[in-house]
């Protein structure tokens, strides 16, 4: 589970590189972080808001897309948890 | 003298509905209007403005005045931010001060519309070519704020976030705000040249819609504002001083400008309302992409919460009597 | 003679459109007007009807008809909840019982307007005032409502839920919809006393682009009604009987007010038809923030599900030819 | 003689605004049109169409042109699917086969749109009844793409995927887009014969506004297309070349179709346009509820990303000069 | 935690027939699966986008179930993973 | 994770008070629960809609605002889960 921002393009883009069986993307979101504070104002002022998007994948793959990620992250702020979770 | 055009300002309807949307937070009322609403209406305003702006160029032709004018504006928009920057060197950091010294020197499409409205009601008139000024003063100041961060940032900027020639200019002209206002500026352009019965086509969305549509999302920006002007309390009272003040000093510089432009008084307030106002739209999307170190509610509380209101509410009645007052004799 | 209006009132494109809506859900169309579309169209509805209505109050002025009517109005949104809590009790808490009650106090401003668009298609006259009614109608019905919750729910309520007047003012006179609609006959009231020209700048938004907003949003609400209706199966034929009964005998009671205040035909349906429509805007957004205890589904329910399509397509005929009945040669 | 024409076609704000909508995602822009606006437009677009074809239905009447073109309408939306599939099974299989070839034979209400401007902006007359054209092709094709996958489909589909007629009847006239297209066309029509004032009143809002919210449509449209263009290269040249020749051969039937009936210039083209048209809206939402086993990609991309654009750009000119090449002494 | 499509409606209803004791609708959510691509553009185009259903529920609910969401899902394709859950 | 509703406001008092590192919001949720039904046109009518609130925090914050968040969702309504989830 990730959360990011206006970087979702560069996200997107490391998830495919990580071969990711899937992903999926929820715009909208707002939030505060330890940086900033992201409010739906932001959305008509060219900021954007947060999008929230989530994997379900292999462990191994979270591995490899780790450092990537966190660049990502560390550039334009975001957060990014891990959950286990088993198919139905 | 001076209290009458501001009143005369403030009861006109879209300053009205702003200040119902700033009351509205202030009151506590729940009145909301969910995002992506105010989204479509400032797409439509800078589609519109873009797209009527381009008419009146092509109508008005390049007369003498045109060049001069334009060119002022870029200089404007590039001295602006220069000075706005080491003003607020004194108490930021490089990244901040680049971020709102280019909001300052950058403009709002709205600020404009709202002073045309304005002249409209006072019956004084303006050129079309005005909008041209709009729409070029928009990218230098997010070329200087760049700029500024590449040459002025401390050298240990991780090496990511190396500014590149290519991605100031891609920032600054393909942001979406100001891509849509400079094309819809062609598109305005082009069809009065080729295709004069797409104008009026055109004339109920374009034309007669706009006032309205100005009050729908006047009525956001009010709530938008007075739920941004607490959150300038952290930002320290220099903040809050440099986001009145730098305003009327911009205002003081466009006035004599215009003087020197000998520009009619319809002009010259435009000129000088492009020079006083600051940028939410385009400005904040530049910096946020590429300077993530400036924070981002320093530059969008000050020109949003406090500069934006500000300017529609007691600036441009301020501004018209600055004009009047210093341009001797203004011709129409 | 009754046939007659219905029909021409059901071929209107505003109830053609309703019909439309409801229809598709009926034949399980996916035709879905996403979210928040629709509260675009809410907004500008009673930002359009405020503004116009203000006009017309600055421009007919305060004649010798207004202030009687005006306070009939709010007496009427006074009484209304009063009868129908005492009806509701026989089957609800006080809970439900109040909520529903201040519900059907209040009124339905796209009820209105659907009286106001019948009425100009049968060229009946009506005054600009009665917008004033519709506006003081709002906020009266919700203080009662909560009222009756404070003084007849059961003592045992947790000390939280304790409501305090300052919060029933404010539910009853802050809700975004009440604010929005009040706020914008202000406007609309000193625009045409101190800026004619806004009005007319402002026509083609709030008045021209009107009758088409308003079908839009109906068929919405067609969707919503319709998708309402399989519910109230579950609220039991009570107030499946009290969605369509209590209307009509509010109207029947508002009849023989208006009659008390010779009001002409137009202004007489009007009156009626803010007593008879109820509200799903203002009221449940205030009961659902302080009585939580009543079940939305409910209030909600019967109004969009019932009382709502009930007085869009066959109330007001019915009330137009209640007041041909009823008011005697009603002057014009 | 040919070039001028997409010349003139191309000038016109709506094209124009589609290509801006293009370039921005070319030049990675970050212009965007969020969701649900898009829908908003699309929305009112097919209820504007519809209502206003309703009207022009009703005024010209049934004369002798209408029924046998309305005919020749349906068998060209029953015909072209069949062509269709049996091309497109050279490389696909049943499922994608008959998904495209339904979203073929179906029509594109923007792309007649974008005709009936470039008529008007040729001073070239056309029928009102041709919008009953374009609102009878839309179920046909569907039915025939559902039934060639209940026929044409491997023997082993999973039985929950059987089709019955009903769910394939369903789908094809009570889709959310169809849906609205015809009732608004019966609203348009009622309107018309019993409440002619009521049409007056639509006008700001279906007729005045239209223009304008179509080139706000292109423009997203614009952006829509060229994000999808480069998904086409996964899709193989064989679609590539089917997205463009696939409209031109299918224009090329209704050019002569077109001469049979007799049709003047203005209902010749768009006779044609409907032809070489492709559905993006009403065939995908059905194919993807029915045939999930067709890729969505391939559908939607072709109609969406190629032919679209196309027949907006240079489709529509062509055809005209087709016409004007084919029909010999077109009568007025 | 479900991931599903257009197929919304008939999830819904397995999930009342499971007594589930409640559900959580989130629309608009775009993604990439390993069969389809959900681009923002389905939403106005007939398509639809996804829909990301969240519920709160015991385990044998969930076995209870997951063969009519399992139906529901290889036919429109969609996801669904389950995680362990507290309440608060 | 948390469910609420018009509480936001409140909600998100209670998470400031607490001293969250961030949290994330989405609204335009619907859904059903054990006591109420909220559908998409609850946002139109003043009623609106749900919204879902995502924090990420150290267990013993949650702790600290457990009974302040169920006070909240006690009186509007709404559920709060947590799960267990580990930074990437
Ligand atoms: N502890 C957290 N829990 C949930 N969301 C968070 C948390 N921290 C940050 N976020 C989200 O991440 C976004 C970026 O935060 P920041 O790193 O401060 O720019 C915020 O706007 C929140 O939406
Ligand atoms: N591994 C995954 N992680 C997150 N979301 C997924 C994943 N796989 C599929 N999805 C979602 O499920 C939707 C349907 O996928 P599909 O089964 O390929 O049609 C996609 O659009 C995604 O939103
Ligand atoms: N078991 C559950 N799983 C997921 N969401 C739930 C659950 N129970 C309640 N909700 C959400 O919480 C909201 C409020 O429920 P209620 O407490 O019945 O008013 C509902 O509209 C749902 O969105
Ligand atoms: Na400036
Ligand atoms: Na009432
Ligand atoms: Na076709």
């Amino acid at each position: 589970m990730i959360f990011s921002e206006r970087e979702l393009d560069a996200i997107i883009k490391t998830l495919e590189k990580a071969n990711v069986p899937g992903y999926t993307v929820m715009k909208h979101a707002t939030g505060r972080g330890p940086e900033r504070v992201v409010t739906e104002d932001m959305e008509f002022t060219g900021l954007g808001a947060n999008a929230h998007v989530i994997v379900f994948c292999e462990q191994e793959l979270i591995d490899k897309m780790r450092d990537n990620i966190r660049d990502d992250l560390s550039y334009y702020g975001g957060v990014a948890y891990i959950s286990e979770a088993t198919p139905l | 003298m001076e209290i009458n055009p501001i009143l005369q300002n403030v009861l006109a309807p879209p300053v009205l509905f702003f200040l119902i949307g700033a009351i509205s937070v202030l009151f506590k009322s729940d009145l909301e209007i969910p995002a992506p609403l105010p989204k479509l209406f400032s797409l439509y305003l800078l589609l519109a403005i873009g797209f009527k702006g381009g008419i009146e160029i092509q109508k008005s032709g390049f007369t003498d005045q045109v060049l001069p004018t334009l060119s002022a504006a870029i200089l404007m928009s590039l001295v602006i931010p220069l000075i706005g920057f080491l003003i607020l060197r004194f108490k930021f950091d490089v990244f901040n001060s680049a971020a709102i010294a280019a909001a300052y020197g950058s403009i709002s499409a709205v600020t404009f519309i709202s002073a045309e409205s304005f002249l409209e009601s006072q019956k004084i008139a303006f050129d079309g070519f005005m909008v041209g000024a709009l729409a070029l003063m928009e990218s230098p100041a997010i070329i200087v704020g760049l700029l500024l961060v590449k040459f002025a940032a401390p050298k240990n900027r991780p090496k990511s976030r190396k500014m590149h020639l290519s991605s100031i200019l891609h920032e600054s002209l393909l942001n979406g705000s100001v891509y849509l206002l400079l094309s819809s500026l062609i598109v305005g352009f082009l069809t009065a040249s080729s295709n004069p019965s797409g104008i009026e086509k055109m004339e109920p969305f374009t034309g007669q819609l706009f006032y309205g549509a100005e009050c729908f999302f006047l009525l956001d920006m009010g709530i938008v504002a007075a739920q941004r002007l607490p959150r300038l309390k952290n930002a320290g009272s220099f903040l809050i001083g440099f986001a009145i003040l730098m305003p009327l000093f911009n205002a003081f510089i466009g006035v004599f400008v215009a003087r020197f432009l000998s520009l009619g008084p319809g002009n010259a307030l435009l000129f000088v309302v492009l020079c006083a106002s600051a940028s939410y739209l385009a400005v904040p999307a530049a910096m946020r992409m590429t300077v993530p170190e400036a924070k981002s509610s320093y530059y969008i509380s000050t020109t949003l919460g406090l500069t934006f209101p500000f300017n529609i509410v007691l600036g441009i009645p301020i501004y018209m009597s600055l004009v009047n007052t210093i341009i001797p004799f203004s011709p129409l």
